[in-house]
């Protein structure tokens, strides 16, 4: 539906904001776009808009290729941050507004609109101004706004960033709930990692103007390609290591004290830099169960969080290790006391850069 | 016919054109006359006659605008035949380019209710011993220099003379050092009055004819016409006019000796022409800078000096304001 | 909020003189634009005080006095027009600095805001000569010029500051709907920076309104403006006609202003 | 295809290479090209508009503070007559001169140009423009034979060579004496530049006075504006609205209006001395129309509100936590005002006081109205040389200083504040 | 060290945004008020800094009352939310203000500055101006700031708010640690209960201008005494339900669809107005362990967390119930089937009000 050729970004001529993307988006999937603040997220969504021009590269929309096509020709739904609702006009004329440059006026009009309002639950406020809404009303005029035209691919840049974290999620399900019914392609750009996973079909992490990894949430979280990934979503014990070599599938390293891992990633990791990923919740008080792995470790600070409790470790040496135990668990290991831990081999990512 | 243009300098003076001339004009020849006014500023006719748009017919001129208009050809030269012999006018009151109309006189002037003891001769004005108090004058080298030297004692044939010498020119500014402090300029001519009226000085030169109105605004101001100091206006009309004959008959109107001596009536400005003075009523003339009671010492102001030697005093009369 | 809930004593009573002057100080910044309104209605034809006698005859001048009523038409027209020229233009260059990738914006807006801090006589003798060399002076047209001049920097302003509370993401929302830059900018710009168009209109107006140093070197006899008529009255004439004149439009501007502020309450309500 | 095939491959050329800066560059000016055009499109009808009906008129206008067209447009024949002679002798040039000086003023009374030209030569000495006029005046008075007797008969000063030697200097196409005058110097016979003497030295003087005055404006408006902004911005939601208003009133009141009022309260008879009188706090009534006083008040008051906005803006901003921090670390009240706070309004203090010392460099109404003779600023004076005395060069050069100082103030406030920072009401 | 009897605190004259504040801090303690937005936190931080007056009480500053005692005079630390950095003055300058007005001059302030720049880990930073340094340094100058003329109390307000979520957590290390060396008593407020939890020796949870509770981390987590405290803290059920009586320091109660559960909570609760409250992750699978507790409930639906997933019930008839489980252990089931669950006594809180 939408691709990416080689699209290159720069504002001042010197630092490249977009690097090299590549990208097709598919008919009907929910994308997000996540990464850090600065990552170049709005300023591919502003490319695929209409409203920058990319330095280098094409962007082909249903196969066309879009550079001279201006935003108003596009026909493409884009919810803004702030909404960019108008403030001037009532919310009814916010939005029947694009249906006035496609010639439908009138009755037609006036039923689509009422149509959108109540997919976004907003019936009987037609007559309110912006002003008169919540931020979370306001958020549902965006939308019904961009959907009314019943564009193929809508936009949404953080739609939800302004929100408190209860309607924010209130509101996930809702677009998640409209997309799937209206059955939209959606690109969907947040640097919530909980929104992104919660949401999409796939994600595209983004950092330094780069994709790092593009796939579903369920292995973007378990099987990171980079230490970048890795870290970026969810909690993460980044841990150097040497490759030994690999056998039935899973790798083997050897850690700075000597102690042998089996992890799973890439059969032959050319590179030096390597790293084992660990994620926190993933590490377990060794209870003879199946893991591969089991190492000792003294704990250093047992943090409670609530449901949970985070503990500080040291092993491999003099590794910094931090594991989250439930709070249940947790009770039991104490501060100054060492500690076996254990934790599977798929679960070790290795990792390089 | 187009209404006739007319400009002059607007207040009390023009007033009195108006009831004199203007309408008297527009009623025996049916030529409506429109008015404007000005400041007296020579640009301003310049700017006109350069945009190459004359719209004004006539205008009202002083000397110094006359001889440096005169001198630079913006007003069309005068066919003397079609205004009158030229001999009925005063000396130095005619010229190439401009026809004399009255004639002023910068007087000294005070407040009767205010003074117990008023100033007789233009001394006073430099005796501080027996009338203290601020003096008002105007802000112009020109007539306070003269002022100065006669005061001092510079016979009035003298004056130019002694003034066109550094050591003259030294004595007159030492004359006003003696009442420099006391001094309160005035620039614009509405401003005498006024200052003798809000009692910021007790003694002012003026114009006379500002003084007249202000009495019969109902101010006891008195005149001392002791070397009163005399200068005229003149009818011009500035080059391109669009009907320099309907300008010539005009002109001629206006200096007809019945009409110039009307003017007499509403302001006591005296005619410059010999045979409008017979005809100015007695009462009036009594007001008059040229009825002869009052012309005994006065000063005739030479404009030539001024466009001559202006320059350079007004720069050391700025220089000696300022310190 | 006069005083923090910490305050000592002595802050306090520092506080309190404070207060006190910065109320003399704002005394002294409005008092004076009332003094004329007793002089306008004083039979003397002399601006002294205490008032002897009271009258109308100066309002009766004002109106009466073909003169004035002239040069306030004169002062309408020309403000009116300039005003029209200083807000089509100063709204465009607006709209184009306040575009991203504006080339050289320092130095165009140094000389866009010139003519507020330009000496007047500087503008006045300059626009004099030159003018006159093409034959403008004493004409309405050269007059209407100039004062467009000194006015567009006050339109440029106003828009500009309008301009920055705009979100330029609601001229993309729009574009993104499906309407072009055109129908963007009469939808949803115009509207929206409307208020400060007409601020800036407004001050425009007053500009060209209140301008006396241009107006008394460009003007002829017929183009004289009221501020003209008014400076040479207080130089030349002392003549209470003014006070009348001062006293009308002190009223019409503080009503001019009460309305604006009224209008801006209302709107933010 | 053969083409299609050439044109893909410059594309993939050209995207392999753009990773270098460079090239990255002109991209990116590629790509916005069409947007700058488009901004400054919008803005270049008001560009053009300010640069013919502003720029070129002031541009045109200072230029006459070195032209010098009167020798040359009038006396061609008599500067060609003059450039070999040699000017520094004790003798007046030779017959050719004068027969060529006559030929001139001959013309010159045809085209009534030979008063311009005297009132040149007048300000180089005075007395100049009586003699050029007599000559023409006696133009058909000039016998044939040697003309030397017959000028020198008019007028002895001919025979000498100062005379001439003005001319000679002055057939150049451009002047410093308008530039030199207007700082009180002066080119004498030999060239040299010397200073003018005392009782000639007035615009150095002026100069000194319009700084002079322009400061202790912007001081007074300093003094009576900081307060003041301090309470506004201290003052609840409402009130502190209420006295904005008051400050901004003035702004749309004539200025002329109030410069009336002040003549009204200053002078003698006027309101000030009317209530100073009834309060007993004088026995004499104070002149205070027509003096430094009276023209700083007025001014003060016209421009306090250009200090007030711009020192409550910055002061609005201060968060109140600084004073609070300040307090809590220890600082007692004033040192928390003082070291903390006032030093944090320097940037609205700097932007309203260089705008108030800018704009009052400029003033002329009124000095003028208010002012006595010593308060009058250049302003004054320029208009003085154009309405009263036609002499444009004197003007510019006036003009050229009043302008120069206006726009290094300019300048530097640019460079402190910046033109985005201005703001209106 | 500080405490408050009975302060009572109005700005308007009708509402009580302090209603009745007892309190009383103990030396060397990290002492934490939580709670929402408008509860009254700032303005109780504020009268103990000398910055407000209470309406009605007293506060007692190490026995003293300091009603009259101006802030610059009570000697407590005070960092603001928005750090309220002098923006003219250098970070060095920043950091010696205090000593300037205890008459610590030349070489000695300058150790004292430079001593206090190490201890927050900005060495050489010292000339930099405010604006030059990023949210966290400003953070750190603002503590060292506070700490330089060591106060025994110091206070803080928000102080992490403007930061993001790593550099919050990071700072809260930092502080912790601080405060932990130097033995300084500290009252900190957040509105972040995870950033109350990791922190603090006690929490002190405030709603409408009262104190709610005021406990240890643990105790507050597992044992809140009221609805407030269970919602505000961590996420949690609410299930409506009646009480049946208690028996060996078990409650027990009748729920909705008349299942009977086993609770903790307070033996003779004399309120109708009753609810449980269970913590999601205190849900777990049935796996026939010790859990007292054991109901049936249908999974709505599910969604993918990263390390966890969340379920959504119904049980005790038509009661939506969240549970949050383990990624692994939820890999199993499926949206639509039955399930289940169970729960312990001890995480079955029965609350008032
Ligand atoms: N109009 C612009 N001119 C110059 N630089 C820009 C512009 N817009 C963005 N940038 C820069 O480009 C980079 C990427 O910005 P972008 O807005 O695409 O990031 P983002 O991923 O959306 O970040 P965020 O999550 O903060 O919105 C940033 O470094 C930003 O400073
Ligand atoms: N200076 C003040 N004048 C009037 N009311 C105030 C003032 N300061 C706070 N309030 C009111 O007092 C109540 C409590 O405010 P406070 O700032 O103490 O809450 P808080 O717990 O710190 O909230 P937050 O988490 O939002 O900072 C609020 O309703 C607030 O509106
Ligand atoms: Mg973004
Ligand atoms: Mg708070």
């Amino acid at each position: 539906m939408v691709v990416f050729e080689r699209v290159q970004k720069t504002y001042d001529g010197r630092t490249l904001v977009v690097e090299d993307l590549n990208l097709a988006v598919r008919r009907g999937e929910f994308l997000t776009m996540l990464g850090p603040s600065g990552s170049g997220k709005t300023t591919t969504l502003m490319m695929l808009g209409g409203f920058e021009q990319p330095t280098n590269g094409r962007i082909l929309l249903e196969g066309q290729a879009v550079e001279r096509l201006p935003p108003e020709r596009r026909d493409i739904g884009f919810v803004f941050q702030n909404y960019a609702l108008f403030p001037h006009m009532t919310v009814a004329d916010n939005v029947g507004f694009p249906l006035r440059y496609r010639g439908i006026r009138g009755a037609e009009a006036a039923r689509r609109v009422a149509e959108a309002l109540a997919m976004v639950r907003l019936d009987g406020l037609g007559e309110r101004r912006p002003a008169q809404l919540s931020g979370g009303q306001q958020q549902r005029v965006a939308l019904a706004r961009a959907m009314v035209f019943k564009p193929k691919l809508i936009l949404m840049d953080e739609p939800l960033g302004a929100l408190d974290k209860q309607l924010r999620e209130h509101m996930q399900i809702e677009i998640r709930r409209i997309q799937q019914q209206l059955g939209i392609t959606m690109v969907y750009v947040t640097h919530d990692q909980s929104e992104a996973l919660t949401m999409s079909d796939r994600i595209a992490v983004f950092n330094d103007g780069r994709i790092q990894q593009l796939s579903d949430p369920v292995t973007l979280y378990d099987r990171p390609e980079n230490r970048f990934v890795a870290g970026f979503i969810g909690d993460n014990n980044t841990l150097p290591c040497e490759f030994l070599g690999s056998e039935n599938g899973l790798a083997f390293v050897r850690m700075k004290d000597g102690t042998r891992l089996a992890a799973s990633g890439p059969a032959h990791p050319a590179r030096s830099d390597l790293t084992v990923s660990l994620r926190p919740e993933r590490l377990g008080l060794d209870d003879a169960g199946s893991a591969e792995n089991r190492i000792k470790a003294r704990v250093l600070d047992k943090t409670f969080l609530g449901d949970r409790v985070r503990l500080t470790l040291e092993a491999f040496g003099t590794e910094r290790l931090v594991a989250s135990l439930p709070a249940a668990e947790g009770a039991a290991v104490l501060p100054g006391r060492d500690v076996g831990m254990a934790f599977s081999a798929a679960d070790c990512r290795l990792l390089a850069r | 016919a187009d209404p006739l243009s007319v400009m002059s300098f607007g207040g009390a003076y023009q007033d009195a054109q108006r009831k004199a001339v203007f309408s008297a004009y527009a009623e025996e020849t049916g030529r409506a006359v429109s008015e404007q006014e000005y400041g007296g500023e020579i640009a301003k006719i310049k700017a006109m006659i350069d945009s190459g748009n004359t719209t004004i017919d006539v205008v009202d001129v002083d000397a110094p605008t006359l001889l440096q208009g005169c001198d630079e050809g913006i007003f069309e030269t005068i066919d003397w035949e079609k205004i009158g012999p030229k001999s009925e006018w005063l000396a130095g009151t005619t010229s190439d380019c401009g026809v004399g109309t009255i004639v002023y006189a910068t007087v000294l002037s005070y407040d009767e209710d205010k003074l117990e003891k008023a100033p007789t001769k233009l001394a006073d004005l430099f005796d501080l011993a027996t009338f203290p108090g601020k003096r008002g004058l105007w802000k112009n080298p020109a007539t306070n220099l003269e002022f100065a030297l006669l005061a001092d004692g510079v016979p009035s044939q003298d004056v130019y003379a002694t003034l066109a010498t550094p050591d003259g020119l030294d004595r007159a500014f030492a004359k006003l050092d003696t009442i420099k402090d006391q001094i309160v300029w005035w620039e614009a001519g509405a401003q005498a009055p006024q200052l003798l009226a809000s009692g910021e000085v007790t003694m002012t030169t003026a114009w006379n004819g500002r003084i007249f109105n202000a009495n019969k605004e109902g101010r006891n101001f008195g005149i001392v016409w002791d070397n009163q100091i005399l200068d005229s206006n003149y009818w011009v009309i500035p080059k391109g006019a669009k009907d320099v004959e309907g300008s010539l008959a005009f002109i001629r109107f206006a200096v007809e000796p019945k009409v110039l001596a009307g003017i007499a009536k509403y302001i006591p400005y005296g005619p410059v022409r010999s045979t409008a003075a017979a005809e100015v009523a007695p009462e009036d003339a009594r007001n008059l800078p040229t009825s002869p009671a009052n012309l005994t010492t006065s000063l005739t102001l030479d404009n030539a000096f001024w466009a001559d030697h202006g320059d350079e005093i007004r720069k050391r009369f700025t220089t000696w304001l300022s310190n | 909020m006069w005083l923090p809930a910490y305050a000592t004593r002595s802050e306090r009573l520092c506080r309190l003189a404070v207060v006190l002057f910065a109320f003399a100080v704002l005394a002294f910044l409005i008092g004076p634009l009332f003094v004329v309104f007793p002089l306008s209605v004083s039979k003397d034809p002399f601006f002294t005080f205490p008032i002897r006698e009271y009258s109308w005859r100066w309002y009766a001048d004002f109106f009466q006095n073909a003169r004035w009523m002239h040069s306030l038409v004169n002062s309408l027209v020309a403000a009116a027009a300039s005003t029209l020229i200083a807000t089509f233009l100063g709204t465009l260059a607006a709209l184009g600095i306040s575009r991203p990738g504006f080339p050289a914006r320092k130095a165009v807006m140094a000389l866009m805001i010139s003519p507020m801090i330009m000496p007047v006589v500087i503008v006045a003798v300059g626009a004099y000569m030159f003018f006159g060399s093409l034959g403008l002076t004493n004409t309405r047209t050269g007059l209407v010029l100039a004062h467009a001049a000194l006015a567009i920097p006050f339109v440029v302003v106003t828009v500009l500051s309008a301009l920055s509370t705009y979100d330029s993401n609601l001229s993309r929302a729009g574009a993104s709907l499906g309407a072009g830059p055109v129908s963007v900018f009469f939808a949803v710009t115009l509207p929206l920076i409307l208020p400060g168009i007409v601020s800036g209109a407004l001050l425009a107006f007053a500009v060209s309104f209140d301008e006396v140093i241009v107006a008394l070197f460009l003007t002829g006899a017929d183009q004289r403006t009221l501020p003209v008529q008014m400076f040479s009255g207080i130089r030349d004439q002392i003549n209470p006609t003014i006070m009348a004149a001062a006293s009308l439009l002190t009223t019409v501007s503080i009503a001019l202003f009460v309305l604006l502020n009224l209008i801006r309450r209302v709107k933010r309500a | 295809m053969q083409i299609a095939g050439e044109v893909t491959m410059t594309q993939t050329l050209s995207l392999t290479s753009s990773a270098s800066a460079p090239n990255l560059r002109a991209a990116l000016r590629r790509a916005e090209r069409p947007g700058r055009l488009g901004a400054l499109a919008l803005a270049l009808p008001a560009l053009l508009f300010l640069i013919v009906t502003f720029a070129a008129p002031i541009g045109l206008f200072l230029t006459t503070a070195v032209r010098n067209p009167e020798v040359r447009d009038t006396l061609p024949q008599t500067a060609a007559a003059l450039a070999g002679w040699d000017g520094d002798g004790p003798a007046a040039p030779g017959e050719a001169a004068f027969a060529a000086l006559l030929a001139d003023l001959t013309r010159a009374k045809e085209d009534n140009t030979a008063a311009a030209l005297g009132k040149r030569l007048n300000y180089e000495s005075a007395g100049m423009r009586s003699r050029i006029m007599s000559v023409v005046r006696h133009l058909g008075n000039f016998k044939d034979g040697a003309l030397a007797p017959q000028f020198a008969a008019l007028d002895p000063v001919w025979a000498s060579p100062d005379l001439w030697a003005i001319i000679k200097r002055n057939a150049a196409p451009v002047t410093p004496y308008y530039l030199l005058t207007a700082v009180d110097l002066q080119q004498d016979a030999s060239g040299a530049i010397t200073r003018v003497a005392e009782d000639q030295a007035v615009f150095l003087g002026i100069l000194g006075r319009t700084l002079w005055i322009a400061g202790l404006v912007t001081g007074a408006t300093l003094l009576l504006g900081f307060p003041t902004a301090y309470v506004i911005s201290l003052a609840p939601a409402r009130i502190a609205g209420f006295m904005l208003l008051m400050v901004l009133l003035p702004l749309w009141t004539s200025l002329l209006v109030r410069t009336t009022a002040w003549v009204v309260l200053l002078q003698t008879d006027g309101v000030i001395n009317q209530v100073l009188l009834a309060l007993g706090l004088t026995t004499e009534k104070l002149q205070l129309m027509l003096t430094r006083f009276g023209t700083v008040t007025a001014m003060t008051h016209i421009q306090l509100p250009f200090t007030i906005l711009p020192i409550f803006s910055v002061m609005k901003s201060i968060p109140e936590g600084q004073m609070r921090a300040a307090r809590s670390l220890g600082a007692p009240p004033f040192f928390a005002f003082w070291r903390v706070y006032a030093p944090q309004t320097l940037p609205g203090v700097t932007a309203g006081c260089l705008m108030t010392f800018i704009l009052s460099l400029g003033y002329y109404i009124t000095p003028a109205l208010v002012g006595g003779p010593r308060d009058q600023m250049l302003s004054n004076f320029i208009a003085t040389y154009i309405n009263r005395d036609l002499n444009w060069g004197m003007a510019a050069a006036l003009a050229g200083l009043l302008l120069v100082m206006t726009l290094s103030i300019y300048l530097l406030f640019l460079r402190l504040v910046g033109a985005e920072r201005i703001k209106l009401g």
